[in-house]
């Protein structure tokens, strides 16, 4: 028996290798840098290789899709809308990560100890986040790109494990931030357990781990009906759970809460887009020819997220709470997306990912300005009359809001507009007025933080509002652009996709 | 550049200047406010001047590509119908500034914001109206609740941000059952003869009737809820009692008007099918609207509720109109919604004075203002009049005709209707007799009558409601040729008279 | 013997692992659940290989172990810092977040 | 025919009234001048435009302007035109008439009211309106007018309305009269639809080609519009109360003139009724009912204006009864509207003479043998009083009589029950007028210690006269070679049928001489010599029922106010608890499922793991049970 090694399309990897590479790097930054150095260097060593990777999928647009790394790999249009979109994102993430201020000087230390106290006092600060950002940008990129079950796995473990710790660095409310590692930790992993366990039954089912091959096991439909049933479901756990749809959800709202804002807003922005990713090409490509059997299931849980996100949020006291729940709501959304099956579905899935992300990023970004002496303040009763202390920054949140909302001239109502669209024409209507019913639930809370903020006189006076650093300022602002310009004109980013957007089977 | 883009684009410049004005100079910016809004008015009076009463479609079209992945069409263009009510929003800017000048000066945001928020919304107002692609539409329609919101909340009495928010989330929910059906017919259309949102292509789309159903109900929905249509009204009088007068003004008198402006537009035109399956329905319940809003009216002690309620009781008979699918059902009701913004601008303004005299909305803190503030009183006195539709007063036209427009089709509905003009009496009769007549009461010995600005604010909307009643002929001319269109697109035609043949 | 038994164990395997996150309070115990099923998991997929008689399942289960192993880097460093903190491995303490 | 001359009749007192309006506190001196001046022009164009057809043959009598397209939508075409013919001028002529001369009166009796230049405004604005409504060529044009008469007495009935009675009245009146308009808008309904056109004359062009039924069904509508401009029952309630307003106002809207717009409307409408006969046997009941009513009410006030009020309400029943009965009746309708208009426009003045010297005192309990103070007044109101019981050769007494005479040759049992009651209100008419004649001018003194009864001033007393002159003369010049029947005979008469006799006239004319003097004896019987100051409270139920105006408010209150104000807090409490409350409850209801939901997120870690599991085993479940 030989041994050939395999072909290795560095070219169409290149995005991929870049981050890896750079995150590989900056392990080794952490090691043997000095501390003083260290913040700088791991934010230019990050935010280059992002850029350059940026490059690299700018490069590879035009190039005609091609799988790579034999068959484990595919580069297709989606795969380098969703890499850059993830890549846009996460280079804005840097730039929040920057304002280290969120991070614990020294995760391993106890929360309150003299350690700690001596590692604030003396400035330490450690670094890791960036490696570990760059570690699940990495993973966020291969996930929705990965063409069989194997890497698709590795991915999904990738992008997982650097956020469970990220989620526990918060440099305050510490106990809070580690519980939210422990659970993120506990349930991502109880997850993947699934998401492993069904991939092996569908590896029965098709005798093969390429999404091609399952798609042509189903279409010729000799296997064990069975095992494609398990392991389709089983799987789509593990998928359901990382998009935050119910009754995986219940992770999301403590997780956001718990994590550091910054990792938060990451987290929130890129995990979708990667983890949608990954779905719609699991469904489109490799499960399509089952839809009989999983649309109806897909269709509930569907329905069933927007309405527990929308519903759910109404209660809630907590503005990273709120958005959390907004998130699973919208998760419900892009599901219908998935739903759709069509050319329709995944243009419109795209452009949401794109537009959804951009906002989310900004509405965490924003979250991290107020504040009072002991840091970031999330508790909604306190953000009452904040218009009347800075405007500005109410005003900003109400363009998020309302863009969650899905007000027409921001881009949340193009992307449900096209992505409920997209619905209907494959004739999921019941999923629609789901859509637009929850929608209207939904306007409610985010109309209520608005009334709050603009129309309530502040009981106590104590909350502040930070003049953000520079790069949290940018990226404020142009998370509001983006939601603004998308909304008016999305035309570029439509046209772009529309010329993108094929999977390659 | 086009003139209905003009049109729409100069108060949201004004805005912008306005914007950049110094905040504590507010005469100023009122003064700006109200001359771009003079600009505006003049604008559409030239429009008005422009159109060519005989030439049937839409006018001053313009269409550019906005959002061509999505067929979305920057497009717009009037008819009569949709004339009327760009005039009538434009007229009554100008006159909303000049009479609720200080309204603006005990809000939770400042003066400047106030007619920043005017201004974007009479800029929402003209698209909304002027929009032929019904996304385009529904982006103005949507648009348009932010400014409003913020109005309400921001500048009203009393419960304002409960009122804010109910109004807002009434209009979303109503927006999104839009937003389900506009998806729907899109996709059809998509399907049929690609993509478009261009209405009058719309209009041609083959849809089989249960669909249609579907799709007219969400239309109809949203629009019935703007309008508003009873029971879905329940957040109009709060709105228009925690409003400012002038906001009320221009949310009785132009925003609910995009309701009814919908439901011909969009409803009867794109749904003719539809329409006629739903007509029994909707004809109850507008005769349910005309007397329960009276009853109601007659029942509040608050008069601004009580104004709101003889609104939904107006809106009643427009939609009766419209969907009584006559000649003269609709273009009355078309010129009803003209009728409606004057008289309840005049209602309202002259409410919103006495009010901030007295300090109090109650009626009954009122008495003998006749013999106080005749001029006030007077004018109260005709905006009356005109709401019960005295003949001589532009709403006795529209009334009339509408209820004529409906006999001929609808008798049993028509008569039914018709006991509204009895409870018009009542509900207008009560305010007068209690506020205006009887010993002045203690207290009110010393307000002051309406001032120079007052009398010009309220004097051309006094002089448009005789005007129009004794000769509506200018605004028919422009109506009559849409509303047949109208009626013709949904497949009617006049119920011949019984006795036939002129002799 | 029929290779389906071994799918058979894989399942109850994996049940009582994904039993045990629900029931047991000790983190380091629910972590030990979960690689549990991923074992279970593993089984599955070496089973199928056999079954479908090609190598990828057994290959998967050298990555799934792989990955596991990472897994109990960052679980047991998770988990560790915690227990520094509260003094206690149960996750029912860790319930601070839940409004 | 066309003139250029009618719009004039109407808009110059439009106009003096808005510039009166207008003007304001500087029109103050010389308002009520003003005015007068524009009322007696447009009594010389009335004049004129009389004496101008007059001339003409009889067919080409009728003079149209037409002013410009007032309506136009699809087939529904309505001209603002006006219509001057036989009918019309009659009215015309009265109203510029009797005005002209209540604007000379109200000089004098306002004189010291400090907004006489709004009363004249208002009169202005009054004879605009009524003489819109005789002029207008169409039932459209004719609504106009209509409710513009109604909005004038709205405002005068309430000119003093700083008394909240006052006010009431005031909005009782038009309240009352909203509800015939809703008549009136029925019937111009029924008419475009079942004609196409709402112009008289179009209308009755093709009137031969509609369904009985929807003539009879416009018929009752217009008989209702009717009832409620003319007070005929059952809207007549509101007459009473309607004399809150001054009685200059009295005299012209309440007596003369608005109040016979239903007899005017029915006679306008002859083409509909002569075609609908159930429609006139309605006519003819209403106005039967109507008569006596009145009669029966204005026996029983003691307040003098509110019984001549209740005699206006009896006398335009009589005029009701006459169009009933068709080409037959109308011209002694309108006869008798044009005598009436005279004495009991007179009445009216005399009455306000009386008040004027009186201290404004309406209560005749405390007149009394005033005879002495104010012989002018005594003299017309006598001369008045003398015309509307029907003495000969007094005005009423010719057209009473051949309305009671019409009554009995309609023929039948109908005939002789009509004609009869007629009778008996010729015997209450005489009563009740006698009553009032003694109660103020005879006997002895009741009035209060300030009283100072005098004569009025000439502006006052010479309007009188001239009232008093046609109550004695207008009966004979107009019945005189039958020359109204003939006048009119062109507009509702067209077909010339004769009528059969049932009584001979002179036997009708005895009967009804004989039910007068019946009338005055017993009321002489009663009210001759010394009375008390105050009423009698120990008066039998019928008395006291015909003070309460025969208990119509009551019924009224019982049967639509109390109802109607219930299902106002029904209404109110419904949609602030039911409507708004479901509103609110799906808003309520999306915070409960919230709180409720949220529950679901305990913090624990294996609760989620838990649902996680949950949610794979049932999707699992789900897709199993339905796969295979």
């Amino acid at each position: 028996m030989t041994f050939t090694a395999p072909a290795l399309e560095y070219g169409a990897l290149a995005p991929m290798l870049v981050i890896f590479g750079a995150a590989v790097i900056a392990v080794i930054v952490e090691a043997f840098v000095s501390a003083k150095l260290r913040a700088p260097v791991q934010l230019s060593i990050a935010l280059g290789a992002i850029v350059l990777s940026f490059a690299q999928v700018w490069r590879l647009r035009g190039t005609s899709t091609a799988t790579a790394a034999v068959n484990s790999v595919v580069v297709d249009g989606p795969v380098l809308f969703m890499q850059g979109t993830i890549l846009i994102l996460a280079f804005f993430a840097f730039l929040l990560i920057a304002d280290m201020d969120a991070f614990a000087a020294q995760a391993s230390a106890i929360p309150g100890s003299v350690e700690e106290r001596k590692a604030l006092q003396v400035g330490k600060i450690q670094t890791e986040v960036y490696p570990l950002t760059l570690f699940a940008v990495g993973g966020m990129m291969l996930f929705p790109a990965a063409n069989d079950l194997i890497t698709l796995f590795v991915a999904l473990e990738v992008l997982s494990l650097p956020l469970y710790l990220m989620a526990g660095l918060s440099r305050r409310r510490r106990l809070l931030s580690q519980e939210a590692a422990l659970k993120y930790f506990l349930l991502g992993a109880y997850s993947s357990a699934f998401f492993l366990f069904g991939a092996a039954f569908l590896y029965g089912y098709a005798g093969d781990v390429s999404l091609s091959g399952i798609h042509a096991a189903i279409a010729s439909g000799p296997g064990n009906d069975a095992f494609l049933l398990i392991g389709m479901i089983s799987l789509s756990v593990g998928l359901l759970f990382k998009v935050g749809a119910a009754p995986f959800h219940a992770w999301t709202p403590d997780v956001y809460q718990g994590a550091p804002t910054p990792v938060t807003a990451f987290m929130a922005a890129a995990t979708k887009v990667a983890a949608f990713g990954a779905a719609l090409r699991i469904f489109y490509v490799a499960l399509s020819g089952a839809q009989w059997s999983w649309k109806p299931v897909i269709t509930a849980v569907a329905i069933l997220t927007m309405i527990v996100g929308s519903v759910i949020a109404i209660a809630q006291r907590d503005v990273k709470r709120m958005l959390a729940y907004s998130s699973i709501a919208h998760a419900g959304f892009l599901l219908t997306g998935v739903l759709a099956l069509n050319q329709e579905g995944l243009k419109a899935s795209l452009f949401y990912l794109a537009s959804y992300g951009f906002t989310t990023l900004g509405a965490f970004a924003l979250v991290t300005l107020v504040r009072d002496s002991s840091g970031e303040v999330t508790d909604l009763n306190r953000w009452v009359g904040l218009a009347k202390r800075s405007p500005s920054v109410a005003l900003i949140f109400s363009i998020f809001l309302l863009s969650f909302a899905g007000i027409p001239l921001t881009a949340g109502f193009i992307g449900k507009f096209t992505i409920f669209t997209a619905a209907y024409d494959s004739g999921n209507i019941g999923v629609v007025v789901a859509g637009v019913l929850s929608s209207a639930i939904a306007a409610f809370f985010y109309i209520r933080v608005i009334v709050m903020m603009f129309f309530t006189d502040p009981e106590e006076d104590t909350v502040t509002v930070t003049i953000p650093s520079l790069y949290t300022n940018l990226t404020i602002w142009i998370a509001a652009i983006v939601t603004i310009a998308l909304g008016v004109f999305p035309t570029p980013i439509l046209d772009a996709i529309a010329s993108l957007a094929t999977f390659v089977r | 550049m086009n003139l209905l883009t003009s049109m729409g684009a100069l108060p949201l410049l004004g805005a912008l200047l306005i914007a950049f004005l110094p905040a504590a100079n507010t005469k100023l910016i009122k003064q700006a406010a109200f001359v771009i809004s003079l600009l505006v008015a003049g604008v559409g009076i030239s429009a008005a001047l422009g159109f060519d009463v005989n030439k049937s479609g839409f006018q001053y079209v313009e269409k550019y590509s906005w959002i061509p992945a999505l067929g979305i069409n920057y497009q717009l263009g009037v008819d009569g119908i949709s004339l009327i009510l760009i005039l009538l929003s434009v007229i009554l800017v100008p006159i909303v500034i000049l009479a609720g000048w200080n309204e603006s000066e005990n809000g939770r945001f400042s003066v400047k914001t106030f007619y920043v928020l005017i201004l974007i919304l009479e800029t929402m107002m003209i698209g909304v109206f002027a929009a032929t692609d019904v996304f385009l539409f529904y982006v103005f329609f949507e648009a348009m609740l932010v400014p409003v919101y913020f109005l309400i909340g921001g500048y009203g009495t009393g419960a304002r941000q409960a009122a804010a928010v109910k109004f807002l989330l009434y209009s979303l929910f109503g927006g999104l059952l839009m937003l389900a059906s506009i998806i729907g017919i899109f996709v059809i259309s998509g399907n049929q003869i690609g993509r478009t949102f261009d209405i009058e292509a719309l209009s041609t789309l083959q849809i089989d009737s249960t669909t249609q159903n579907f799709l007219f109900l969400g239309f109809f929905i949203a629009f019935a809820i703007k309008a508003p249509l009873w029971p879905m009204h329940t957040w109009l009088p709060d709105a228009a009692k925690s409003a400012t007068p002038g906001t009320s003004v221009l949310l009785l008198g132009v925003l609910d008007k995009v309701g009814t402006f919908g439901m011909i537009r969009y409803c009867v035109e794109l749904f003719p099918e539809a329409s006629k399956t739903f007509t029994p329905l909707i004809i109850t319940l507008s005769v349910i609207s005309i007397l329960y809003g009276a009853f109601l009216a007659i029942g509040q002690k608050d008069i601004k509720g009580l104004i709101a309620f003889t609104s939904i009781s107006h809106f009643g008979f427009i939609t009766l109109g419209i969907f009584a699918m006559t000649t003269q059902g609709n273009s009355g009701a078309t010129l009803y919604m003209l009728n409606h913004g004057f008289s309840t601008a005049a209602l309202f303004l002259t409410a919103g004075w006495m009010i901030s005299r007295r300090g109090s909305s109650t009626i009954s803190e009122f008495g003998g203002l006749q013999r106080v503030t005749p001029i006030l009183a007077w004018s109260f006195f005709i905006a009356g009049m005109s709401s019960l539709a005295l003949p001589g007063l532009s709403s006795f036209v529209s009334e009339f005709l509408v209820l004529v427009g409906t006999y001929t089709r609808y008798p049993v509905a028509a008569i039914i209707a018709t006991f509204g003009i009895i409870l018009a009496a009542l509900y207008i009769l009560i305010p007068v007799q209690k506020a205006l007549h009887g010993p002045t009461t203690p207290g009110n010995e010393n307000l002051p009558d309406l001032n120079k600005r007052e009398i010009a604010a309220i004097a051309p909307v006094i002089a448009v409601i005789i005007a129009l009643g004794f000769y509506p002929k200018p605004a028919l001319d422009i109506i009559n040729p849409a509303a047949q269109a109208t009626i013709t697109k949904a497949g009617f035609s006049d119920p011949a008279p019984v006795v036939g043949g002129d002799k | 013997m029929n290779p389906t038994n071994y799918l058979y164990l894989s399942a109850i395997l994996f049940s009582i692992g994904a039993v045990g996150v629900v029931v047991r309070r000790n983190a380091i115990v629910v972590f030990m659940c979960i690689e549990l099923m991923l074992n279970a998991a593993n089984l599955a997929f070496v089973t199928f290989a056999k079954m479908n008689g090609n190598l990828e399942g057994q290959v998967i289960a050298f990555f799934t172990m792989v990955v596991a192993a990472c897994e109990v880097v960052v679980g047991l460093a998770i988990i560790v810092t915690i227990f520094r903190s509260r003094r206690s491995a149960s996750v029912d303490d860790a319930s601070l977040l839940s409004r | 025919m066309t003139s250029s001359n009618l719009v004039y009749l109407i808009a110059l007192p439009l106009f003096s009234s808005a510039l009166l309006m207008l003007l304001g506190r500087k029109a103050d001196k010389w308002g009520h001048i003003f005015a007068t001046l524009i009322s007696t022009s447009t009594f010389a164009i009335g004049a004129m435009e009389f004496l101008a057809m007059r001339d003409r043959p009889e067919e080409s009598r009728a003079v149209t302007q037409k002013l410009f397209t007032w309506i136009s939508v699809g087939s529904f075409n309505v001209d603002a035109g006006l219509l001057l013919d036989q009918l019309s001028i009659a009215f015309v002529l009265l109203i510029t008439g009797v005005g002209t001369l209540i604007h000379v009166y109200s000089i004098a009796y306002m004189s010291h009211d400090r907004d006489r230049r709004r009363f004249f405004a208002y009169l202005n604005f009054f004879i605009a309106s009524m003489l819109l409504l005789v002029l207008g060529d169409s039932y459209l044009n004719l609504y106009v007018g209509w409710e513009g008469v109604g909005l004038a007495s709205y405002l005068l009935i309430g000119f003093w309305n700083q008394k909240p009675e006052y006010a009431t009245a005031a909005k009782k009146a038009f309240v009352a009269n909203r509800v015939g308009d809703f008549g009136l808008s029925i019937a111009i309904m029924i008419a475009f639809a079942n004609f196409g056109v709402v112009s008289f004359h179009g209308i009755e062009e093709k009137v031969g080609g509609a369904s009985e039924t929807a003539l009879t069904a416009m018929g009752l509508m217009l008989l209702l519009a009717a009832t409620g401009k003319s007070a005929q029952f059952p809207l007549q309630a509101w007459l009473g109360d309607a004399m809150a307003g001054p009685t200059p106002v009295s005299a012209l809207i309440h007596a003369a003139t608005m109040v016979t717009a239903g007899v005017y409307l029915i006679t306008r409408s002859n083409f509909v009724f002569d075609n609908a006969p159930n429609a006139q046997l309605a006519v003819v009941i209403i106005g039967t009912i109507t008569l006596l009513f009145g009669a029966i009410i204005g026996t029983a006030k003691d307040d003098i204006k509110k019984a001549l009020a209740a005699s206006t309400m009896s006398q335009i029943g009589y005029m009701i009864l006459a169009t009933g009965f068709g080409p037959a009746g109308y011209a002694f309708a309108i006869m008798h509207l044009l005598t009436h208009g005279f004495f009991k426009a007179g009445m009216f003045l005399g009455a306000g003479s009386v008040m004027h010297g009186m201290n404004d005192e309406v209560n005749m309990r405390r007149y009394g043998g005033l005879a002495k103070f104010m012989p002018i007044t005594a003299i017309t109101f006598g001369l008045g009083y003398l015309a509307i019981i029907g003495v000969p050769p007094f005005a009423g007494f010719y057209s009473k009589d051949k309305i009671i005479e019409t009554a009995f040759n309609a023929g039948g049992v109908q005939g002789v029950i009509f004609g009869s009651a007629a009778l008996l209100g010729a015997v209450i008419t005489a009563f009740y007028m006698t009553r009032v004649m003694l109660m103020t001018f005879a006997g002895n003194k009741r009035w209060a210690d300030d009283a100072h009864p005098h004569e009025s001033p000439f502006l006052m007393w010479a309007p009188m006269v001239v009232l008093a002159i046609g109550s004695v003369a207008s009966g004979y010049l107009l019945y005189s070679g039958k020359a109204i029947v003939k006048w009119l005979a062109p507009v509702v008469d067209k077909h010339h049928h004769e009528h059969e006799e049932f009584l001979q006239p002179i036997v009708v004319t005895s009967l009804a001489i004989a039910a007068v003097v019946i009338g005055v004896g017993i009321a002489l019987a009663k009210y001759r010599g010394e009375l008390a100051a105050s009423a009698p409270q120990d008066v039998s139920i019928f008395t006291r029922v015909a003070r309460r105006d025969l208990l119509q408010d009551d019924a009224n209150e019982f049967l639509f106010m109390r109802p109607g104000q219930k299902l106002t807090q029904v209404l109110v409490a419904t949609d602030e608890k039911v409507i708004d409350g479901v509103v609110r409850g799906v808003g309520a209801s999306a915070v409960g499922s919230a709180r409720g939901m949220r529950k679901l997120q305990t913090g624990y870690v294996r609760n989620y793991a838990l649902l996680i599991l949950i949610g794979a085993l049932v999707a699992l479940v789900a897709v199993l049970v339905v796969s295979l």
